[in-house]
């Protein structure tokens, strides 16, 4: 693990403790879970912290998993210009999350995208449509319960 | 500003002594390089004059675009072939990758390109047509196009051996293949989630269409036991019936009809002039 | 009793043509030219668009239309044929009288305005003992008949865009008001320089008057670019061509035409650069006038065509080379830049012509 | 007559009294570049919001990909970014490499990097003709156009495709590149160095184009990193971040290049930037070209994953017996979740794979630049001139196919 990263894992344990459920690196890739409730919070300090300044945002996604009873990981992945490390997070929700609009301007149409994907349902977000379906579209296309062909005569 | 603009001016009007870059398509067409890989054609083998396809189906698993259906089946020889083989042009990406693993160097990316066709179902071919395709290509080259593993004819500085020069014993069909037969079942118009749902859960079969093949893979391995749904039953069916199906649905084209490029033809002899490319032409004068 | 009518009418503004002895064998002839030289516009300008395709390929080193024809030469025919056979469609929002009137509206004063062209020494007899005159009207305000007409076109891109019941052809026919109107003042006062050396509205005492001293690009420079500038604008052409500005607005005011009607819009653009490239050639470039003595033997309708395509070939080489301007700018470089400029030549002419200074070359 | 202005009636227009207007540009206008529906409100000719809809060439690339083997997704990534279809060949395959942990042999890698630039150079041609051509000058593009057509042609020597390439396999390349491929690529530098003087000369100072982009669609710094924006977008802003320098991968570190930045954040800088990454593309090329190794695998050697040679699995039962497993059955990847990104034309190219243990990825998620960077239009229209809308859109540099997937 970097050592950047290492002060940022340390001060994430610091700060939010239990609310941290795990810290895991694969591939030189830093991977932090955290619980729901502190998704929000836990973007800010990444953000504004001198030491971690996650000053941009690369992407915010999902992943379904449809046997768990939390059954979606929220994932982003963040970047620092200046101290050129990247980063992490993930939480699990069965449905709602908080919104990351405030934090980064980016994460409008990527929590779109994923709400439209997956139907995760981001409070606070400004604007919460559809994006890349129709506006009238059943279902959400990536959960693993969609199929993927359906054909009628 | 009027310097920049002049000398804007001034180098549109340089361009009109330069040559022309352009071709007249249908008169005259571009020498492809050796590897364009355009439909796929299959090789003839040159000690028997037919396929040299096994029917292993390996094109047939690989095909990111599922174009392929093979059954496989003996000759009266009593070697292995394809009894049946059909490759959907509408379907196919042109990605070379049945080429690419085709253990028995049966299948080419050949050069035919000018594919349109006034009625769809002309773009599915038969083992047949795509021996013809090739052989076009044989014509047109004046060479054998068999080439060991290459998603098209190629010029690469090769070590490897040519079929013909390998060991007779292992030059064609010995390689018996244990895999069941693969391939997908013709594809309609996409039906409501809700119906597929509904159909699927009440266990009625779909007639056409396709399942990801991990369907029951993912299912057991993500679903509690109580919403799974059963495989729906044309998975059950044999591929031959499959096959069947496929074929009753769709008439297999003749490669004779897929010539556009024929009605340009303005010689009638089939052929266009080729233009050889050059080097940074453009950048000559005239 | 109409050709009566129109034969006072024309002689109340004729002044240099006798009146006829034979006002009905005066009208034939005049309908005989009138004929020809329609006839003569129309090609050459079906062969614009032609030209103007073959000028850009060359500039973008390709072939442009090469199948219809020897290198493409029947193109323009194919084009009015297609056109021809293709559907009348009015879009439901549309004002039907006057979508249907519009392209008429802009194409005709266009094609009206080729009567004051002199294509010869307007004060000669003409051809074949006169049925073929070297001017359709040879009329005294020549110019201001020009300026008229351009502005009645106006109306036909207006009436098009705003009647279409399309937002894009609106926002093509407001532009192109606001742009037409600016760039006719310009115009027009570009013009008056010339007007003021050669004493006169009539085009063909121009071109004698430009015969006896110089082509007046060379005194009136200024005047020429403002003319030639404005000229480009008013017919809405790269790079002034925000009307229909493809990237912007699909098609302009011409977005919801087809069939003959759009080839009238079309056309009725053509003519109208035709028309430009014409006054240009007259006003500027000596017209019918040979530029020395000993190539008199060629004759003037060869001379004024030769100007007349090279002007429009700087058209159609502006265009290759050019990007667009942005509405604000464009009017902005009307009112700020040409207009002044304008002004200024007009004034400083007419002080010169009023002290009677001369340069040597100046008349 | 109908008040075309103010139209009544349907969802998309406005109450009756209303000055605005309410226009869709798209998805069928000649300037969007593909798909992309932007409705715009206009006062006037004034921009007061501009509202895009992407997702009309949605294709569901990532479920797609949810049942492919890794080799099978390949194809499948060439029609994302349609105009750099190698960097995002490269950029998946180099995802997955990074999740299995194969090495890639350096003759292959030097040749991905060639290419990759070359991509570059040719996505780069592209926005130039389109932008320009957006802006109303059309003979450049026809020139871009023109020598694209030769980096096409290098293209369709190694790949035979022109468009859809799927050059790169897991562990590198389909096949070697074909004899004459230096002396091609080298002859290539040369014209289109002069090529690109041509372009400067007829667009670069030209007073139309430059007063068409100055001051337009200005994305200051902090705005840029705020939207995310990746690319020459963000260097545009004069932020200086490359995936090439900062986080270099492949051998960019071992070639000396510079990054060009700008310093309002407008238009005309990021123009200027893309136009100055092509003289840098070339001279990577170039730098390359000479270190390229004349001789080597392509493929990395390992039997898990990269498919025995023809002349081995033809020769051998248990190498034929290898082939058919791997081709039938994949290969798996292990455990885990990887994420690559690199430096594409557009900004950074990334792909996040899950990985269940299983020969298909879990989830594959595309972080498409495209698609990142349009969200910035709105803040670059919004207060301005529907002429500027489409020189927005034209200096981002979207592809649809990425923005949509």
């Amino acid at each position: 693990m970097k050592e950047s990263l290492q002060v940022v894992a340390q001060k994430l344990q610091e700060k939010f403790g239990g609310n941290i459920l795990g810290i895991t690196e694969f591939r030189d890739e830093v991977t932090v879970r955290v619980k729901k409730t502190i998704w929000f919070e836990v973007h800010q300090f990444l953000r504004d912290d001198p030491d971690c300044a996650f000053n941009m945002m690369i992407d915010e996604t999902a992943a379904d998993y449809p046997l768990r009873d939390e059954r979606f990981d929220v994932i982003s992945h963040l970047l620092s210009l200046s101290k050129r490390h990247r980063f992490r997070v993930k939480a699990s929700t069965s449905e709602k999350i908080p919104s990351l609009c405030p934090v980064w301007k980016t994460a409008n149409w990527l929590e779109r995208e994923t709400y439209d994907m997956f139907g995760i349902i981001y409070e606070g977000h400004p604007d919460l449509r559809r994006i890349l379906m129709a506006e009238n579209w059943e279902g959400f296309p990536l959960r693993k319960d969609y199929p993927t062909e359906g054909y009628d005569i | 500003m009027i310097k920049e603009i002049a000398q804007g001016l001034g180098l549109t009007l340089r361009h009109f002594f330069k040559k022309n870059v352009t071709l007249q398509y249908p008169k005259e067409m571009r020498n492809f390089h050796p590897r364009f890989r355009g439909a796929v054609g299959m090789v003839r083998d040159q000690e028997t004059g037919k396929e040299r396809c096994v029917g292993c189906g390996l094109c047939a698993a690989v095909c990111p675009s599922n174009c392929l259906t093979v059954v496989p089946g003996t000759d009266d020889v009593g070697l292995r072939n394809a009894k049946i083989y059909l490759y959907d042009m509408g379907r196919c990406v042109f990605c070379g990758m049945c080429v690419e693993v085709c253990p028995e160097l049966a299948l080419v990316m050949t050069h035919e390109f000018e594919l349109s066709v006034y009625d769809r179902s002309q773009l599915i071919l038969d083992a047949g047509a795509m021996l013809r395709l090739s052989d076009r290509e044989k014509e047109r080259t004046g060479e054998s196009i068999e080439e060991p593993g290459f998603p098209a004819v190629t010029d690469a500085p090769s070590t490897f051996l040519k079929h013909n020069q390998l060991d007779p014993r292992i030059q064609r069909g010995k390689f018996q293949s244990h895999q069941p037969a693969l391939g997908t079942l013709p594809y309609g118009y996409p039906m409501k989630y809700e119906e597929y749902l509904k159909k699927i859960r009440e266990g009625k079969p779909l007639v056409q269409g396709t399942l990801p093949p991990n369907f029951q893979e993912i299912q057991n391995k993500y679903l509690p036991e109580d919403s799974r749904v059963p495989m729906p039953k044309f998975v059950e069916n044999q591929a031959d019936t499959a096959a069947e199906v496929r074929i009753k649905h769709m008439t297999v084209g003749d490669i004779n009809k897929v010539e556009s490029h024929k009605y340009y033809d303005e010689d009638g002899q089939g052929s266009k002039k080729r233009v050889e490319l050059g080097k940074g032409e453009w950048a000559d004068k005239k | 009793m109409f050709s009566l009518a129109l034969f006072d009418v024309v002689n109340a503004t004729e002044a240099r043509v006798n009146a006829p002895e034979e006002p009905v064998i005066w009208f034939l002839q005049t309908f005989v030219t009138l004929f020809i030289i329609m006839n003569v516009v129309m090609v050459i300008m079906a062969y614009q668009t032609w030209a103007e395709r073959k000028v850009m390929a060359l500039a973008q080193q390709r072939f442009g239309p090469m199948r219809t024809g020897p290198i493409g030469l029947l193109q323009p025919i194919a084009d009015a044929v297609k056109l021809l056979n293709k559907e009348y469609i009015v879009p439901r929002d549309a004002d039907k009288t006057l979508f249907f009137f519009a392209p008429i509206i802009a194409f005709i004063p266009a094609l009206a305005a080729f009567a004051v062209i002199p294509w010869g020494d307007a004060t000669g007899e003409g051809l074949f003992g006169g049925w073929i005159r070297p001017i359709i009207a040879n009329l005294n305000m020549g110019i201001l008949y020009l300026l008229a007409l351009s502005s009645i076109g106006v109306y036909g891109i207006v009436m098009s865009g705003y009647t279409s019941g399309n937002k894009y052809a609106t926002l093509g026919s407001i532009r192109s008001s606001a742009q037409v109107v600016s760039y006719e003042l310009t115009m027009g006062l570009g013009l008056m320089g010339t007007l003021i050396m050669a004493g006169s509205l009539n085009l063909n005492d121009v071109v004698i008057a430009q015969q006896n001293t110089m082509w007046y690009i060379i005194p009136q420079f200024f005047g020429f670019i403002v003319y030639a500038i404005s000229g480009i604008a008013e017919t809405n052409r790269n790079p002034f061509d925000l009307p229909e500005a493809e990237s912007e607005l699909v098609a302009g005011y011409h977005l919801e035409y087809g069939a003959m009607h759009f080839g009238m819009v079309y056309l009725g653009e053509y003519i109208n650069m035709n028309v430009i490239a014409a006054t240009v050639a007259t006003l500027y470039l000596g017209g019918w006038a040979a530029p020395a003595s000993f190539l008199e033997f060629i004759p003037g309708p060869i001379w004024l065509f030769l100007k007349f395509a090279f002007f429009l070939f700087i058209y159609y080489w502006i265009r290759v080379t050019l990007p667009r301007f942005r509405y604000d700018q464009l009017m902005g470089f009307c009112w700020k830049v040409l207009f002044p400029i304008a002004l200024a030549n007009v004034a400083i002419t007419a002080v010169f012509k009023y002290l009677g200074i001369t340069f040597g070359w100046w008349g | 007559m109908q008040n075309v202005m103010n139209p009544v009636g349907g969802d998309n227009f406005q109450e009756k009294g209303d000055k605005r207007m309410r226009l869709s540009l798209g998805p069928h206008h000649p300037s969007t570049h593909g798909v992309l529906q932007v409705i715009v409100d206009l006062e006037g000719e004034t921009v007061v919001r501009c509202d895009p809809v992407p997702g009309y060439l949605h294709r569901g690339t990532e479920k797609l990909a949810e049942n492919k083997y890794y080799t099978q997704i390949i194809p499948l990534t060439d029609r994302l970014d349609y105009l750099s279809p190698f960097n995002n060949n490269l950029s998946y395959t180099m995802a997955v490499e990074k999740l299995v942990g194969i090495e890639v042999p350096e003759r292959a890698q030097w040749i991905r990097l060639i290419l990759s630039e070359l991509q570059r150079i040719a996505s780069h041609l592209i926005w130039f003709g389109t932008h320009v051509m957006d802006i109303g000058a059309i003979t450049p593009f026809l020139w871009a156009a023109r020598d694209r057509e030769t980096i096409m042609d290098i293209f369709e020597m190694c790949s035979g495709a022109r468009l859809t390439l799927s050059y790169t396999r897991i562990g590198g390349l389909m096949s070697d590149v074909p004899p004459g491929f230096n002396e091609k690529v080298h002859e290539f530098t040369e014209l289109f160095h002069k090529a690109l003087k041509d372009y400067n000369k007829v667009v670069s100072k030209n007073p139309i184009f430059m007063s068409r982009t100055q001051g337009v669609g200005v994305i200051t710094a902090e705005q840029a990193i705020q939207y995310g924006l990746t690319g020459p977008s963000l260097r545009g802003s004069g932020v200086e971040w490359d995936l090439r320098k900062h986080e270099p991968y492949m051998y960019y570190d071992q070639l000396d290049f510079e990054i060009p930045l700008g310093s309002t954040g407008d238009s005309y800088d990021r123009y200027l930037v893309r136009m100055e990454e092509m003289e840098q593309s070339n001279r990577i090329i170039q730098q390359a070209l000479a270190k390229l190794p004349s001789k080597g695998p392509v493929k990395a050697d390992d039997p898990k994953i990269v498919l025995p040679p023809k002349e081995l699995s033809m020769s051998r039962a248990e190498e034929m017996q290898r082939h058919f497993y791997q081709v039938i059955h994949g290969f798996p990847a292990p455990v885990g979740e990887c994420y690559f990104g690199l430096e594409g034309p557009k900004g950074e190219l990334g792909f996040y794979i899950i990985s269940d243990g299983s020969p298909r990825p879990y989830r594959l998620k595309i972080r498409a630049p495209s698609y990142v960077n349009l969200q910035a239009l709105p803040l670059m229209t919004e207060g301005r001139m529907i002429a500027d809308v489409i020189t927005c859109i034209g200096t981002i540099d979207i592809v649809l196919g990425e923005v949509d997937r």
